[in-house]
């Protein structure tokens, strides 16, 4: 089983609304889903779609076309029809010229019968459970747990509305709705990009988050926000992206473990707030969610146009890491990991995720959320004598003390600086052998960095090499072309900066898949690796890159080999 | 020679004679009255000759980037609010760099003293004009006399209801200390502006200022606006000193948050157990 | 000829101004001088030293070694000692032990006879013209020029505290002071680099400069404030620098070509103006004056750190230039080649310099200042029927006009656009077609990138590869090593982004020379070109790198590998 | 359907029946009125639901980054005051992120009118709270109640005696056209802040406004400084529109730069001659 289903309207017309709640429905019969979302920069109009997967096992990436189409207006039909499968279904809300649809005026229905337009919604929820062969009462289910803080009045008439909803979709559909979703007795996590970092953000020990509000990372301070008695964290929204990293780095400084979360335009104005963390050593994470830019660009979509720029951002040389989950387990694990290191080095941490990520959500039979609790590297007070904050040790790490803690002096200097924090400028001597200090961290890291993770290379032709949030879809364009004969392989990289000791197996065409224009890690992988690209996959248009794309482009690579 | 427990060995790097000295010893004196522990001090400061400050006395402290001082206090306040934070700044460094923050934190009233010293120009980066620079006045920056007008911070803070404000001078010591006591006791947010001539690059020597420095009286309301912005709009030659208004009481930062771990640094927070989280998660299922 | 000179004292003891006096007299009797500096990042105290170097023809490269020696304190001749030829001369302020020296009170003098103590700036450079052999009269020719503006009895003092210097000089010198300076015809161009920079910008036809204060850019600003009458620049000191470079962008689009100046951590802060300049194709032309980070790291302290920054600088892909000078002519014709490409291509333009150039002082015999008058690109308004601002283009060069100058408006959008500047959110349409126009840009502009600079590669056995202002002391550890019969050769880019297509002839053992700690070009070579370098010499300690240090490390690497 | 040349074809992207509208209304009849052609008008914005204004009027526009749109503009003037320099920002673009340039652009007096869109909130992020939201006011971000004080920017642009300043009511489409025209036609810095209810974030309709709104009477004298501050101080269900206060005469920007090349673009400056430069050069020989 693979069903796509494509939602689409404008905003305002409960697009996004629909969609979660079809996928509450289908997880709750049991099934994997997994969705995304595109939608324009706008609050109101444009054409936006949410995008449903569902699958027996999980199969989180995305997909280019549809089996089920649902069009909130005419606009929508025209943008997104071409995406429906030849043989698929569309329920249209307005009555609809070429292709055979199914018209079901949502709103019609919702005013007629419920007086208000809201329950248009519901009611295309239960016509797209009808159209999926889903039992009503699996919908009603979610609908009344959905709806559970309402009063009983709206729980009873938003059933209506989906059984209302579902009718109209039987009566409609007749032969032509080929699926059925019988309840399964499995039970998948179905987990957000976002709500991955922020839930695993907490658990790492994150005290603190400051952040000022910028597409697509917004959705991790609100969040935690109103997670607040949950999670403990607390939540500052600054009146700036430099305000924010400089109050996380304070908060850091003073022994919260601490975060900021934003996108290209807000880490531009964070630069120096990096090379601050570095020079201080003070741990801070900062979320990079990823949107095309330059400058305001596409405010709303997804790209991977920012990674040489993280890894280079901030003036002067320091030690910083940089890492792209994959995918919301990925993310989960990756920001723990995030965490305990910015503490272990005392660093600045980027942690690279997309609109693409922070918006979907995938399915999970086990969530594995890495059992370690957050690792802590306090010194022993008793151990420490005479303390000197910017202690030289052979491994550049200095023991780190808060403010307040103990009897002893808590200092930090973003000039440069003795063993004490105190302004130094003994070239030769005390600045040199702090500004080594900081880079001595740097190979320390570097030998705990995982190397990428390695797919069938062994047997493969052709390695497709990728970076973060496209392996979902390397992964399953490997399957599609085994189908076809090819042998295709994977090198993923998740932890990028500092890249790890690794050597790429001669013999290969490897072929770089980004969601960028200039080959961002492919630049990278030449730069460490001496390794060169035969071909590149590249999608820079704000929306992710897809198993089908790939193929398509691995298959005229090799056509135009032979 | 050690005298206080806030006294360092550290070389001084401003110019012998600087008024900076007097505000060094303003400071140290004031916690040295109010009794408080080095270690329970935390001074914050910016890039400049200003924010050179708290490497020469002995506490805990955050010496950040130019301008970022307020928001790196800010983060250290709402990490641990049992500390007492001071922030020291300059005209450049808080008025001009940071002038965002500094009215952001007018927003948030958290239990910081921030010490302003205004000599009215920039003095690290060799004496251009500041956000404070009187027009007409000559600086390194711009070579003819300054044309744009100087920003009343005072003025904006009185208007936005701040916890304490107050006109110190560099030259008058035990004034001095008086305000920065005044303004680390209230709670909430104070801010001391101090009159601190610099000998290098300024116009006028400390003595000049001495003569059209006046102590505010006792006639002055400090709980009334009105008054309170007259005294920060007199003409150059009346420069009242001492304390200017008196916000009405309101809540500090982060009051809602802490209500049940009051003064509690955020690192003593408990973790989030293994099974917690499971459960969390186990809502997505 | 080529003599040394370190003058030595704290800030506020007049090193500064003997040394500038010193070089004007130098230059007035007809010989070269070169000039550098190093200073700490406090007003007063500290130790600072003034060197100079004088030649017949130009040495435009610091010495590590110097002949003669001022000092002004004993701190400074304990700093600065170590630095004095066996055979050199040591005058100093204050009675010192250990190694033969001249003892002349300056301060003492001064004060005794003419009751400043400001004469003892006078006094000392008359003692190191009588050290010199200049004859006083030169000396005098050049107070009377300098104090010109000041009162008669101001420049007879100075001029009685010159002879009182030299007089001392002679008195205490006897036969060790070897030299003769005798007048010269040759006359010298004395070009210190920022003013150089400032120059060409206004050349180049700036009209707008909005800059924060921060060193060691802050030059450019006050030159260009000081020289208004003359040079016509609009000077705006901006809030921070992130309104310095949105004014100059904003200056930009109105049509007044514009620039700012700043160091690495206000750089850090302008990233995102970078990036809107990318995106709203407005000419604006960056300085970026080095000095060693991370964040305040020393602040009056030379580096190349913010290569590989400044090259990744702003979110998303856009075209830029980068170029790195080499010394103040350089500066002078790439300052105006990056004003043009600006323009032409509608790019942000980065200039690379650093504290070193900043405040070095470059004599030259002609000064090539490129007599090519500002180009315009400024399309031609009888052909403009119907404007669109972007309109695509197969160059991907748009007509840019400005505003108010026709009847045909002028847009620039921070969004993604179409062709009216208005935004789109047209995914695989418009948008992309305006991303491609910009990155086309790009192609054309690497095409007109000039290749590296090749000096002696073809018969070398080692080529020593650097970038901006380290130059000078590579053409010299050239020379230094052809005198230990050793065949080394150069390969010195100052054009860095985008690379030229270039490359580096095989067979040689190419070695690395830069101001930074992690090999930035070293790492941009590899990643564009494949090359690999055998060997690297670095230098972070934030003094420029000298022929003997080169030198000393060539020669330790051909020892190692024999 | 063209009914004035700022008109254009653009789609809007506000929602129906958004309060912006009558704000835009009533710029382009202020424009008309004023008999400006859309060559010589520039619009400047930043980022937000407020700064897409410039794409639906007919004129040269500059839509930069969030928070940036005053620097922006403060260059264009620089380059060519002749063009009528207008900035259409929110209450997040301009007092947010961009509060620093906000504070500076009060010293410098440019000829220069900024419209602000006050919705007490970030729309196009979907509802934040902004510097202007009241406390206790409810609003996506926090997800409780919102505790920081709202910061009073007319008090600011007051106490700094800005050219002029004024409140406007995006439900009173000819009033706000009335200060526009004002705003414009003054020599020097005009702030006109504009009471904007957004529909899908806000609190309140455009009905509760209408309520609490009323116009500045006669009585109220403009030159007067502490009876403007009283203006912009009244408890919040008395919101006062219309001129608030006209600050006294004073240079404008770049007078004296400009003073021989008047109001001529920078862009016709001549060029600086090879025998006028090599002349310069010549002076370091
Ligand atoms: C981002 C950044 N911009 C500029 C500078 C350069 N800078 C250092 S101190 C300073 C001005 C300091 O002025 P002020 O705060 O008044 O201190 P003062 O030296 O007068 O005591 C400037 C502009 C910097 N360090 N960082
Ligand atoms: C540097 C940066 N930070 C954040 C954002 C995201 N952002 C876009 S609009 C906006 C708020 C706009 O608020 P306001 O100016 O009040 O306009 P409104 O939408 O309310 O009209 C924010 C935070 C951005 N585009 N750039
Ligand atoms: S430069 Fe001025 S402010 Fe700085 S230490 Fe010297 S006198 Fe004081
Ligand atoms: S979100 Fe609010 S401010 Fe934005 S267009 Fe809609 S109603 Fe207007
Ligand atoms: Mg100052
Ligand atoms: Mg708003």
């Amino acid at each position: 089983m693979d069903i796509g289903i494509i939602i689409a309207g404008s905003a305002g017309e409960g697009v996004q609304t629909i969609g979660a709640l079809l996928a509450a429905v289908i997880q709750a019969q049991g099934y994997s889903v997994f969705t995304w979302q595109e939608f324009e920069s706008r609050i109101r109009g444009g054409q936006n779609s949410f995008r449903l997967r569902i699958s027996e096992v999980p199969k989180n990436s995305p997909k280019d076309w549809a089996d089920i189409f649902v069009s909130m207006n005419s606009g929508a039909a025209a943008k997104y029809l071409p995406l429906l499968n030849e043989t698929g279904v569309w329920v249209s809300e307005t009555p609809e010229g070429g292709r055979e649809n199914i018209t079901i005026p949502f709103k019609k229905i919702a005013e007629e019968n419920f007086k208000k337009v809201i329950y248009a919604n519901t009611i295309a929820t239960g016509a797209v459970c009808g159209i999926l062969g889903i039992a009503v009462n699996g919908l009603c289910r979610v609908i009344e747990k959905t709806f559970s803080n309402k009063n009983k009045t709206v729980v009873q008439t938003n059933i209506q509305a989906a059984e209302k909803g579902y009718i109209s979709a039987l009566d409609a559909c007749k032969d032509q709705c080929v699926w059925q979703l019988p309840q399964r007795a499995d039970r998948y996590y179905l987990i957000p990009g976002h709500e991955a970092v922020s839930l695993a953000a907490a658990y790492a020990g994150c005290r603190f988050i400051s952040a000022y509000p910028m597409s697509p990372s917004t959705g991790i301070i609100t969040y935690l926000s109103q997670k607040e008695d949950d999670l403990g964290v607390f939540v500052e929204q600054a009146e700036d992206e430099i305000a924010a990293i400089n109050m996380a780095i304070g908060a850091g400084y003073a022994g919260a473990r601490a975060m900021t979360a934003t996108s290209g335009g807000g880490f531009s104005l964070m630069a120096e707030g990096v090379s601050l963390a570095g020079m201080t050593e003070t741990p801070v994470v900062i979320i990079l969610a990823q949107r095309p830019g330059p400058a305001t660009g596409l405010p709303t979509r997804t790209a991977q146009g920012d990674l040489l720029f993280a890894i280079n951002a901030g003036h002067g040389e320091f030690p910083k890491l940089v890492i792209a989950p994959a995918d919301p387990e990925d993310a989960f694990q990756k920001t723990v990991r995030g965490f305990n290191l910015a503490e272990k080095y005392q660093i600045p941490v980027i942690i690279i995720s997309d609109q693409f990520l922070a918006d979907a959500h995938f399915s999970y039979k086990e969530f594995e959320f890495n059992e370690i609790p957050p690792e802590l590297h306090t010194p022993n007070l008793d151990d420490i004598d005479h303390y000197k904050r910017y202690r030289l040790t052979p491994d550049g790490v200095s023991p780190r003390l808060f403010p307040g803690q103990s009897a002893h002096l808590v200092t930090a200097d973003s000039d440069e600086h003795d063993e004490y924090g105190h302004i130094t400028e003994d070239l030769g001597g005390m600045a040199d052998q702090m500004f080594m200090k900081r880079l001595v961290k740097m190979e320390r890291l570097k030998a705990e960095i995982n190397p990428p993770e390695q797919r069938g290379v062994a047997s493969a032709e052709i390695v497709l090499v990728g970076w973060g949030t496209t392996r979902g879809a390397i992964l399953e364009s490997i399957l599609l072309l085994a189908g076809e004969n090819k042998k295709v392989g994977m090198i993923h990289f998740t932890e990028l900066w500092p890249l790890p000791d690794f050597s790429f197996p001669s013999g290969k065409k490897y072929v770089s898949v980004e969601n960028n224009a200039t080959g961002q890690l492919e630049w990278l992988l030449r730069a460490e690796y001496g390794v060169s690209m035969s071909g590149h996959i590249r999608k820079w248009d704000g929306l992710p890159i897809t198993a089908t794309y790939i193929r398509e482009r691995v298959v005229t690579y090799e056509d135009e080999r032979v | 020679m050690k005298t206080s427990v806030f006294d360092n060995q550290v070389e001084n790097q401003w110019c012998p004679g600087c008024s900076n000295f007097g505000i060094l010893k303003a400071l140290k004196d004031a916690l040295l009255t109010l009794g408080r522990a080095p270690e329970a001090v935390c001074v914050v400061s910016g890039i400049g000759q200003a924010a050179k400050f708290p490497h020469y006395l002995n506490c805990n402290f955050f010496n950040g980037l130019h301008g970022r001082a307020l928001p790196v206090a800010l983060g250290i306040h709402a990490a641990n609010p049992a500390l007492t934070t001071l922030v020291v700044t300059g005209d450049g460094d808080c008025y001009g760099e940071g002038g965002n923050h500094f009215l952001h934190l007018l927003r948030r009233n958290p239990d910081i003293c921030v010490v302003v010293h205004n000599n009215e120009l920039y003095a690290l980066t060799k004496g251009q004009a500041s956000p404070t620079t009187p027009v007409g006045a000559r600086r390194t920056l711009p070579a003819g006399p300054v044309e744009s007008s100087p920003l009343n911070m005072l003025g904006i803070a009185i208007v936005h209801d701040v916890g304490y404000a107050a006109r110190g001078f560099a030259g008058d010591i035990d004034h001095l200390k008086g305000l920065i006591i005044e303004g680390i006791s209230i709670r909430g947010l104070a801010l001391i502006e101090v009159v601190q001539p610099c000998i290098t690059w300024g116009t006028h020597p400390m003595g000049w200022y001495k003569e059209y420095v006046y102590k505010i009286d006792d006639v002055h309301d400090h709980t009334d606006q009105i008054a309170a912005l007259a005294k920060v709009s007199e003409p150059s030659d009346k420069i009242a000193i001492g304390m200017l208004y008196r916000g009405k009481p309101k809540p500090i930062y982060a009051e809602r948050f802490r209500k049940d771990i009051t003064d509690r640094p955020l690192f003593e927070s408990a973790a989030i157990s293994t099974s917690k989280m499971a459960g969390l998660l186990d809502t997505f299922k």
